[in-house]
């Protein structure tokens, strides 16, 4: 059953999905979901070992071969990309339980579920695949169950924001069909690999030009790349608290993967950089979003609102690191996937606790926290420290490389990143102290009702499990940083 | 020759096209809306045989199946202003 | 004529008349599908773009009201954006195979192995039916997949379930649909639109 | 119990003259379970009684066929008339009519025949009145309605 | 146990009876007494470690591996040593003072204190043994981040204020500029790892190493030289002993040390003779060093008094570094133990006024020397180290500061120290003097409720003068360590 | 020179554009769901054109030797038209919701309703 | 050859009845009027191009080209079945949307 | 709306023969146009019309939400399930060849069963829908 692993990391969440939609009880619902989540990591930490162990592997789906019909194609980045998502859904789907007991009806609860379960799907779905049409099904997969899932929010902004997201979203999408279509039309495959030997081929090409664009743009959207980002925020404020922890996590690092999918197999570093510029655009993008973002964070009032601008800034970290076209700066820009998945996960997963002990998560409401929930506010300072990038976090490893990759790199505008990346690290000090502040420098608000008390364990344990993550990959990255600079190597072309 | 029944069919879905274009009631528009879906039935049938393949009929015929229901479903926008309810049809609102 | 209908699309401000073009531009569309070979394709926007398209707008519509509000928002940018992006495309098709060209390299590729092998590999002259189901039946699932999270996003949006079940047995069909059938969250506001019927 | 299966008669052979493949045992199969599956849901819904599948008509139905689509060719070729005269000689009319028809049924098909000829349409059916829409007043002068309404009570027959 | 494992458990102890202190919140003695015998312990370890390394061993201990080539790690030098047998000696003293301090005080959260505490010395203890670049920006970050609950112990807006100052500007520095030019030696010299004789030197234009060591010096925040100063007075909201243990041991030492350390071992002295940036960051510090002398005069209140002073003191140390010459090695060295033992005195001093006779201001500390006179004798004995005269420790130091600066042909300089050394011979004795000869101020009512300040506290007082004392009796422990480092 | 052979393309980028303009400038959101599905749809016969040989017919086998238009992006057109339904139901169940929630379907409105709600 | 001829007459004729239908659309003035006119499409134009075509698919396809017509003339069942529904159906909602139907002799359209 | 006979007798005359061209559609889908798609669609539409007419209350008894529901995840599992079959018989994952001895039946099959899968979940997620948007009242 091995060899069928690849696709097995899909069909499993996929026919877990009904079964979740059909059964009446929520907790029944979210068993499955546990055990999904639990066995597709599972599955996805033996593919990564084989990836490791025997290069990258190939199933053909309907036991048709490659440009005939549709593959699955797991090399180093994608196996890393899908222990991050799946990692990430193992975690948050016990902290779920609660959480999502107090704030979904329990009548839509293994609706909910089902939905979880399929953006999971979707998501995984669009990682292992080596076909790019396959890449838009299950895009559209993640994206219909992420759309509903933001919808579900107690605020009714969260409606709004969650149709603004669909809106941007199907643009998105439509952009990627028509990328699609324009990279068919002058080859005739849709199997990426193929692709990339004849779009290699094919040489300097405006339709190619114009798909690639439309490919950025599109993705771009999905993956709120400044200025395309204004459905973020929004979306990640007013969605369910273990919705949001999920999403920031991982629908946006997996936008980020099939990013740099098109950029460096199907089109080739060499076009995508040499021949488009793309590192032109990406870079002062990146350092707008990431300066820019951060400022706004530093304004906020919402907690989960000034968390969300900081992933937009964060996602800035990742493109600049892809945008620096080297092995350093794309080892940065992947670690930075993984790392900003584990310090956003558990930051929004406190929010959540927050969310589900205090009802609120305005800094206002935050005041005295500290006494009350101590745990759960500790686990907010560390994954703020991760957030600054301190030392011993994996925050830290991020900015290491990016930092290093921009010093590699001659000009003064590198500088400028460099001086750039400084700053925002203060910046993240800036915003996350104050919550700190608030939660353990000022008087709680006078209560009324019950008293707040720490938040339950089944939520704190895996916040903290996230939480010593962090630290754990920020003590000994090596294993993070091997697997992604060999991905990096990889995707550049370079043999490891 | 079927090119210009084809044409023929054309002629009239563009004189139907006006009149939704110009209204002035919005039944105007569903009159055209029906219409257009008939004569889309026989262009289709005109395109199968301009083709020569037969298979385009069940299309044609899918046509005129779904704009019925659609015709009847505006209808029923109008009648109760709702899709669901087991209405009245002769009584007015209730 | 799909051009006017969009343009008209664009202008008109009573929604239902939008419905209505809408409809007329799926039909529009299908047609041209079926001019162009695509049977399966015009089949499927048939019954789709006319027909449960439509059906859900209105169903919305009923849900509410019909007539859309005079914006005063700029359109320069958004038609500067459109501009920019049609010119972009405009520009991307001057490398692209005429169209009906035989010699455009997108068929031959992979297509010619399906048109030429799928009759004795899979055995049924429906070629795009033997690519849909099998040599790409995995992206089939993924379709499947899709319709199925658009329905459990809509039940989760839509409406709670059990209790809707209950109320099923409760009421009679000449009552209609009782009131407090769960609606997910409580309706906040008393809202101003007019009579959804037309006039 | 008669309607049942006649419904699953008719719909066999209409399975048969859509599919067109009687060689293949398989579509043949398929065709069989269609129809027993349509006629289930059929009897579930309702829809197969006396009013959804008027088998006993469908004879003499079958002979008022002819004189109605005699009937509208006639009709048509009127309002073609009337519509390419450049004046557009149109005297817009409600009237109400009395069928004589004794069941629902009958009356609908009395309605759908009016509406079916161009020149009249049936706007509204309360009991036995009809209520006609009529594009100039000699297509409502009565004649032709009388020997309509008299050929589709004899469709209705004695059922 | 080899000495390898005693600079383990140098770091570790401290941390694990944080732990200890912090599960034992219940029961302040068994607390108090875990955390001062913890020092003990720690100051016999670290003294252990005096044999070896005069033997010429250097003992290494490697925890992890964090990133291909960047890794965590612990190694035992001269220099780092001084600076371990300094704190670690002070701790004992500092916790023993601490103790009576916030007793008498009557502080809140004094668990949280005491465990803090404990982190900041292990920290402290990290940055003195640490083997490489990464390894001491680790611990000085955890230094910034674990004393910033210390600085904010009351919790007002006024100490919050403080605390964001504090944090804003050792982060603000430490991230910008530390990091960055650690990531530069990274990416020019391809090792962070502490060698004799530097790892920089030929990998670039002088030019480049010359940004690099501005970048050292200045991402050094905790040594606060100016601009970078401002956090060290805002400090001053601290309850006492963290001013003691900031001002004295943790904090600004781990500052000045950075920047011997990087001076010494990854620039190499002989490479920083040659770089440009030396110099002028040299007048930079001596700048600081007059600026903070003079502001210093200005403050009526005692501890802001101090904190300037220390500004000033620090800069000795970094200026003794920049001389790039081995008389400044060895002057700045052993000016972070002189001043660690003369500028604690003061502080301790400076908290038992303010527990026993509530007084902050200079102005208002008249006529308390009789009745505290073994407090302000102690001040007095402090103020002479810190001044550099005899028969305090200070005067070595300052001594082989000016050789080094007459070594470097820095003449200017050399009048700078003069200067200096003038200036706070007239604003620390003033308090003394004032003390003892003044009347005390009009409208104080000065009743019988004023002796001296707890036992414990005085106790650590004592201690401390008399090592200052001894310091100038026998400096040879600290010469002899700094000796190796230059050799 | 092929400039004819392009026009085609050219047509149905005007559409494409044409209900990308109804998606991005109007402010009611049924309408901007239409001009989503309007978009989609022109995407859609841009696809189906490119996969168009001239003379070619339906890619359902018979006998003789006719040439087939290319059925691959059929079959791509057709589950993106599906998913294309897909999302427009989800989107209307939004609107619906956002009406219930907000009484009215106009973004300028929702926005001003959402301010005055934050103040 | 008959047939031919034939089909062709009859399509012919149904176009006639589609375009005059069509103008019929334009002319009338109000949309009671005009769904006689949409009437005519629905009935003869289809009927008649649908038989015309009918006879064609005896002559363009050999085999099974009965079943063709068959379906043809099923597609036109079904459009003369649905079509006096949707009529009447359009009708009635245009009364109940208060659409006051034009009465007496009128001039000329108002298109 | 059924008390209007014209529409109430018209419906109960078409409906059967809209249901059993879907079912037409499905099973010809091999030999032309049409499809699991195209017939769940209009098997639906079977339904929306009787819905329409007849009211969504009288269309719930006879094809409960529950049950639509069902239909949707079922249709899933069985195009799936066909995967997950054919990775036991020994296959990849939906490579129908080893469902029977003979490839080409194996194909013929597996696009049979996988066309049905289709067609219960399209049918299923269209009438689900369609119960949603119908049985809402409007918000006064």
């Amino acid at each position: 059953m091995t060899v069928h692993l690849p696709v097995l990391q899909v069909v499993i969440p996929l026919l877990a999905a009904p079964l979740c939609a059909l059964v009446r009880h929520g907790r029944i619902a979210w068993g499955i979901a546990l055990a999904t989540s639990w066995a597709s990591f599972w599955i996805a930490v033996q593919l990564l070992r084989r990836v490791q162990a025997e290069g990258p592997i190939s199933y053909a789906l309907g036991g048709w071969a490659a440009p005939i019909g549709i593959e699955y194609r797991i090399d180093l980045v994608n196996a890393f990309v899908l222990i991050i998502v799946t990692a990430i859904g193992a975690v948050v789907i016990p902290y779920a339980l609660k959480s999502v007991e107090q704030e979904i009806d329990a009548a839509k609860i293994p609706l909910f579920y089902a939905a979880f379960i399929l953006c999971l799907t979707g998501l995984l779905g669009i990682t292992v695949t080596g076909d790019v049409f396959n890449v838009f099904v299950f895009l559209e997969v993640s994206s219909l169950s992420a759309y509903a899932l933001i919808g579900l929010g107690q605020d009714r902004r969260a409606l709004t924001a969650a149709y603004q997201y669909l809106i941007l979203g199907s643009i998105g999408a439509t952009f990627i069909v028509i990328g699609i279509g324009m990279m068919y039309v002058m080859t005739g495959t849709l199997n990426m690999m193929d692709l990339s030997v004849l779009l290699a081929e094919l040489g300097p090409n405006r339709t190619i030009a114009v798909a690639f664009g439309f490919l950025t743009v599109g993705i771009s959207l999905k993956l709120a790349l400044f200025p395309l980002h204004s459905w973020l925020p929004n979306a990640y404020t007013y969605a369910p608290s273990a919705v949001t922890a999920f999403i920031a996590s991982t629908a946006t690092k997996v936008a980020v993967y099939m990013l740099l999918r098109f950029f460096f197999t199907v089109f080739g570093w060499a076009f995508s950089f040499d021949v488009m510029q793309l590192d032109l655009v990406l870079l002062p993008l990146a350092l707008i979003a990431i300066f820019s973002m951060s400022l706004v964070a530093i304004f906020q009032t919402n907690v989960k609102r000034m968390l969300a601008y900081s992933s937009v800034a964060q996602i800035g970290y990742i493109i600049l690191g892809i945008s620096m076209a080297s092995v350093t700066g794309l080892t940065a820009g992947i670690l930075h996937l993984f790392n900003h998945a584990m310090i956003k996960g558990a930051l929004f997963m406190v929010l959540g606790c927050v969310m589900y002990r205090v009802g609120s998560v305005e800094i206002e409401a935050m005041r005295g926290l500290a006494k009350k929930m101590p745990w759960t506010m500790a686990a907010f300072v560390a994954g703020g420290f991760s957030l600054i990038g301190l030392p011993f976090t994996v925050g830290f490893i991020s900015k290491w490389y990016l930092i290093l990759g921009a010093l590699e790199r001659d000009g003064w505008q590198w500088w400028l990143v460099v001086g750039l990346v400084l700053t925002t690290s203060l910046m993240a000090v800036v915003y996350i102290w104050r919550v700190v502040e608030a939660a353990y420098f000022q008087d709680a608000p006078d209560e009324v009702g019950e008293p707040i008390r720490e938040a339950p364990l089944a939520m704190l344990i895996p916040t903290w499990t996230l939480i010593l993550a962090n630290f754990y990959f920020g003590i000994d990255a090596t294993f993070t940083s091997e697997v992604a600079g060999s991905a990096a190597r990889a995707l550049m072309g370079i043999a490891p | 020759m079927f090119a210009v029944a084809a044409v023929g069919v054309g002629i009239g879905m563009t004189l139907v096209m006006i009149r939704a274009l110009l209204g002035p009631t919005l039944y105007d528009r569903v009159l055209a809306l029906n219409i257009f879906g008939t004569k889309t039935v026989l262009l289709i049938a005109v395109l199968g045989f301009l083709a020569g393949r037969p298979e385009f009929l069940d299309l044609a015929l899918v046509y005129a199946l779904i704009n019925f229901i659609g015709t009847i479903a505006v209808l029923k926008y109008f009648e109760v202003g709702d899709l669901g309810k087991a209405s009245e049809i002769g009584g007015g609102r209730s | 004529m799909l051009a006017v209908t969009a343009l008209a699309l664009l202008k008109l401000r009573n929604l239902f008349a939008v419905a209505m073009l809408a409809g007329i531009y799926s039909l529009l569309s299908a047609g041209l599908f079926t001019a162009l070979d695509a049977v399966d394709v015009a089949f499927t926007e048939a019954a789709v773009g006319a027909g449960i398209s439509t059906i859900l707008v209105l169903g919305t519509l009923a849900l509410v009201g019909h007539e859309q509000k005079k914006s005063t928002r700029s359109s320069v940018i958004p038609l500067l954006v459109v501009l920019v992006t049609g010119s972009i495309l405009v520009y991307g098709t001057f490398d692209m195979p005429p169209y009906g060209d035989p010699g455009n390299p997108a068929h031959h590729h992979v297509a010619p192995h399906y048109l030429e092998e799928s009759a004795h590999e899979i055995g049924i002259p429906n070629v795009v039916t033997s690519v849909l189901a099998s040599y790409r039946g995995y992206d089939t699932m993924g379709e499947t997949t899709v319709i199925f999270t658009a329905m459990v996003g809509v039940l989760l949006l839509m409406g709670g379930v059990r209790k809707r079940a209950t109320s099923e047995m409760a009421s009679g069909p000449a009552s209609g649909p009782s009131d407090q059938e769960l609606d997910g969250e409580p309706h906040q506001q008393p809202d101003g639109e007019e009579d959804p019927d037309g006039g | 119990m008669a309607r049942i299966v006649g419904l699953w008669f008719i719909l066999f052979a209409v399975w048969l003259l859509l599919s067109g493949h009687w060689d293949s045992a398989l579509l043949v199969g398929f065709g069989l379970g269609s129809c027993t599956l349509t006629v289930y849901i059929a009897s579930r819904m309702d829809v197969a009684d006396h009013e959804g599948v008027p088998i006993y008509w469908i004879g003499r139905f079958l002979l008022y066929l002819p004189w109605l689509l005699k009937e509208i060719l006639v009709a048509n070729i009127n309002v073609a008339k009337v519509i390419l005269s450049p004046k557009l000689p149109i005297s817009p009319i409600m009237v109400v009519f009395r069928s004589t028809q004794k069941s629902d049924l009958g009356r609908v098909l009395y309605a759908n025949s009016i509406t079916l000829t161009p020149g009249t349409i049936t706007t509204g059916v309360e009991g036995d009145q009809l209520e006609i829409h009529a594009l100039t007043r000699k297509d409502v002068d009565g004649r032709e309605e009388d020997e309509m309404d008299r050929r589709v009570s004899i469709v209705e027959g004695a059922s | 146990m080899s000495p390898e494992v005693i600079a383990a458990v140098a770091v570790g102890l401290p941390l694990v009876s944080a732990f200890a202190i912090l599960a034992l919140g219940k029961w302040p003695n068994v607390r108090d007494a875990v955390g001062i015998g913890t020092a003990g312990v720690l100051f016999t370890l670290v003294l252990r470690l005096v044999g070896p390394i005069k033997d010429g061993l250097r003992p290494e201990y490697p925890i992890l591996e964090v990133l291909p080539g960047v890794s965590l790690g612990l190694k035992v030098e001269p220099l780092g040593l001084l600076f371990a047998l300094v704190a670690s000696f002070l701790w004992i003293v500092t916790a023993l003072y601490a103790v009576g301090y916030m007793r008498g005080h009557h502080e809140k959260n004094q668990t949280r204190f005491f465990a803090f505490f404990a982190i900041a010395i292990s920290a402290a203890m990290g940055v003195a043994f640490s083997a490489n670049l990464f390894t001491l920006f680790a611990f000085y970050e955890m230094i910034t981040l674990c004393t910033f609950p210390l600085v904010t112990h009351h919790g007002t807006p006024e100490a919050k204020k403080a605390g964001r100052v504090y944090l804003g500007i050792l982060l603000t520095t430490s991230i910008g500029f530390q990091l960055l030019a650690i990531i530069w030696t990274w990416q020019l010299a391809g090792t962070l790892d502490f060698r004799e004789g530097g790892i920089l030197a030929g990998t670039a234009s002088n030019g480049v190493l010359s940004v690099l060591l501005i970048l050292f010096v200045f991402g050094a925040g905790k040594a606060a030289v100016m601009p970078f100063h401002r956090w060290l007075p805002a400090a001053m909201v601290a309850p006492t002993p963290v001013s003691a243990l900031l001002h004295a041991v943790a904090v600004v030492k781990v500052g000045v040390f950075t920047i011997l350390k990087v001076s010494v071992y990854v620039f190499g002295l002989d490479l920083l003779g040659t770089l440009a940036s030396a110099t002028w960051l040299a007048w930079v510090a001596a700048t600081t060093i007059i600026l903070g002398s003079l502001v210093a005069f200005t403050k009526d209140n005692l501890k802001a008094r101090l904190a300037y002073s220390t500004i000033s003191q620090l800069s000795y140390i970094v200026l003794g570094a920049l001389l790039a010459n081995e008389w400044g090695i060895i002057g700045g060295g052993m000016h972070i133990a002189m001043h660690a033992f003369g500028k604690i005195t003061l502080f301790f001093a400076a908290g038992a006024v303010l527990v026993a006779a509530h007084e902050k201001d200079i102005s208002r500390m008249g006529g308390l020397g009789r009745t505290m006179p073994i407090t302000f004798g102690a001040f007095f004995i402090g103020s002479l180290s810190i001044i550099g005269l005899p028969p305090a420790g200070g005067a070595w130091s300052k001594w082989f500061l000016g050789m080094g600066t007459l070594e470097a042909g820095q003449i200017g300089l050399l009048v700078v120290l003069m200067v200096s050394s003038l200036l706070s011979l007239v604003y620390l004795l003033e308090v003394p003097v004032r003390a003892f000869f003044s009347a005390p101020p009009e409208d104080a009512h000065r009743g019988e409720g004023i002796h001296e300040a707890p036992r414990l506290m005085l106790i650590a007082m004592t201690v401390t003068a008399l090592a200052t004392l001894g310091l100038f009796l026998n400096p040879g422990p600290f010469y002899e360590l700094m000796r190796l480092v230059v050799n | 020179m092929n400039v004819l052979g392009l026009v085609n393309y050219w047509a149905f980028i005007f559409l494409m554009m044409v209900g990308f303009y109804i998606l991005i400038s109007q402010g009611n959101l049924i309408k901007k769901i239409v001009g989503l599905s309007v978009f989609q749809t022109s995407v859609f016969i841009l696809y189906i054109s490119m996969g168009k040989i001239r003379g070619g017919t339906a890619p359902i086998l018979m006998e003789g030797d006719p040439v087939y238009s290319n059925p691959l992006p059929h079959v791509l057109i057709l589950t993106a038209i599906v998913v294309g339904v897909a999302t427009t139901a989800l989107g209307l169940s939004l609107v619906v919701r956002i009406h219930e929630a907000y009484g009215t379907v106009e973004e300028d409105e929702i926005h001003d309703l959402d301010v005055a709600e934050a103040e | 050859m008959v047939w031919d001829v034939l089909s062709w007459i009859f399509i012919l004729g149904g176009l006639f009845f589609i375009v005059v239908g069509g103008v019929g659309v334009l002319r009338f003035p109000d949309v009671y009027t005009r769904l006689h006119a949409a009437g005519m499409t629905d009935t003869m134009g289809a009927g008649l191009v649908l038989i015309g075509l009918s006879f064609q698919s005896g002559l363009s396809f050999e085999s099974g080209g009965w079943l063709i017509t068959v379906r043809l003339l099923m597609i036109w069942a079904f459009l003369l079945f649905t079509s006096p529904i949707a009529t009447h159906a359009l009708a009635r909602a245009a009364l109940h949307g208060k659409v006051e139907p034009i009465r007496g002799d009128v001039e000329g359209g108002d298109s | 709306m059924e008390d209007n006979v014209i529409l109430r007798i018209g419906a109960k005359i078409l409906i059967p023969f809209i249901l059993l061209f879907a079912l037409y559609v499905q099973f010809h889908g091999d030999y032309g146009p049409g499809g699991g798609f195209q017939a769940g669609v209009i098997f639906a539409a079977a339904f929306i019309l009787y819905a329409l007419i007849f009211g969504v209350d009288t269309a719930k008894r006879v094809l409960p939400l529950r049950f639509v529901w069902f239909c949707g995840a079922l249709g899933v599992w069985i195009f799936a399930g066909v995967g997950v079959v054919t990775l036991v018989l020994g296959g990849e994952f939906l490579n129908y060849n080893v469902l029977r001895h003979d490839p080409e039946h194996g194909q013929e099959l597996g696009i049979l069963l996988v066309e049905l899968g289709v067609f219960t979940t399209v049918f299923g997620v269209m009438v689900a829908i369609f119960y949603m948007f119908a049985a809402r009242r409007q918000v006064r």
